[in-house]
């Protein structure tokens, strides 16, 4: 399973059980923040487009594996309605050495950010809400719209792809 | 031929909904003429179209594909997980 | 405390009353592998020389918070006799965001591995057991020294900079 | 002068225990010179030594740093925690 619209539960993913020709397992909680760029959030909402959203976080996992040469890589993301300091998404590698950990760790991280069909909703203290603008996730996006996609669309925020 | 528009993330608020059923003049037969004859029934919808992905059940489609009658196209904006 | 003579728990070094301002959190767990350089490893024994592990776990983590400014890092070694798969390391890094929750966590796990004096002692199949050889922490060790301090010293084990 | 040295890691193993003191001779200043004493005293410790720190309780010393009467000297050779 990858989406739950109740709290993430960790030690299931972990597969602490397996792999003991693992020495190294890393983890990346995200959580949710109670500023956004100089705004004070009060919770967020999560919505994903299912069948997408899993069939994409399979594949992330399967490509992070072979990618990085690592036995075990999952990924699971809340959706729903969350506090601040609630989790978002759990990733957690495990592999031989902690090299290829952390580095497989953060990839998957990085492309369920940039890939999944999953959108976050900001609800502010002065009572408006905003969507985060996120990454263009058409295949056939036209290049000149690939340089721009972050502006331009009457969206509320800046492009994030460096933010946690 | 009629076509199911279902709005994700932001799309939501611009379409005012979350689905939206339409009757296709006819002439439509790709995805990009299905979606130039949504944004002239919902204006508001336009300006977020070129960066919006179309979906089909799991499958992300691309503009130059064929249309049917009674399709369902999941719109889907540019995502913020994690 | 960061020398545990019972199994680590990681819940206590995580942080996540606090720090709200933080969306990103990097967990590392180094355990306890079944093989190490083609021997079947059945067990591990780590000793630690206290008062000086104590003191540079203490300055690692500061050095880490102040280096990649996130405002939480915490380390934790368990010694004693452990089982494969047995969890011999946590670390546990809050940031803003991902990137420096990231490179911050595999700072701290470097630089225990290579400053604190902790010793690993592996017990074979075979009945046999041996010292890893690990990373000199002599302050002033003459260069001749450093570029060949894990050869030519009867051990047993080549030098591990590499390993999880 | 009396020094002890105490033992970690592979040099418990070669020193045959965790702690020996030592008389040392007249002459011995400095860690270095102490460190030299004690691999005439134990040969088997001899081609550990320069690869080993030398603390005392949470303060690594110097080779050229000087021991005292009573002092306890802990013997750390390369490290692999983790």
């Amino acid at each position: 399973m990858y989406l739950y619209e109740t709290p993430l539960i960790l030690d299931p993913i972990l597969g602490m059980a397996e792999h003991r020709d693992c020495g190294a397992l890393s983890v990346f909680a995200g959580t949710v923040r109670d500023l956004n760029e100089g705004k004070r959030v009060l919770r967020l909402k999560y919505t994903a487009f299912a069948p997408l959203a899993e069939k994409l976080m399979r594949e992330i996992e399967q490509e992070t594996r072979e990618k990085f040469g690592v036995p075990h890589c999952r990924v699971i993301h809340r959706i729903g309605m969350l506090e601040i300091g609630d989790i978002a998404i759990y990733c957690a590698v495990r592999a031989p050495h902690r090299g290829e950990a952390f580095a497989a760790c953060k990839h998957a991280v990085d492309e369920v950010k940039h890939r999944v069909p999953i959108w976050k909703e900001e609800f502010f203290e002065d009572g408006t809400s905003a969507f985060n603008q996120g990454c263009c996730i058409r295949p056939d996006l036209p290049q000149e719209h690939a340089h721009d996609h972050a502006h331009g669309h009457g969206v509320h925020h800046d492009h994030k792809h460096d933010h946690a | 031929m009629v076509v199911t528009f279902e709005f994700w993330g932001a799309l939501r608020r611009a379409a005012g909904g979350d689905e939206r059923a339409l009757t296709l003049p006819a002439g439509v037969l790709s995805v990009a003429d299905a979606l130039d004859a949504l944004a002239d029934a919902v204006p508001a919808l336009g300006e977020y179209l070129d960066n919006t992905a179309v979906a089909q059940a799991d499958r992300l489609l691309l503009r130059t594909e064929a249309v049917e009658d009674g399709m369902r196209l999941s719109l889907l904006p540019p995502v913020a997980g994690g």
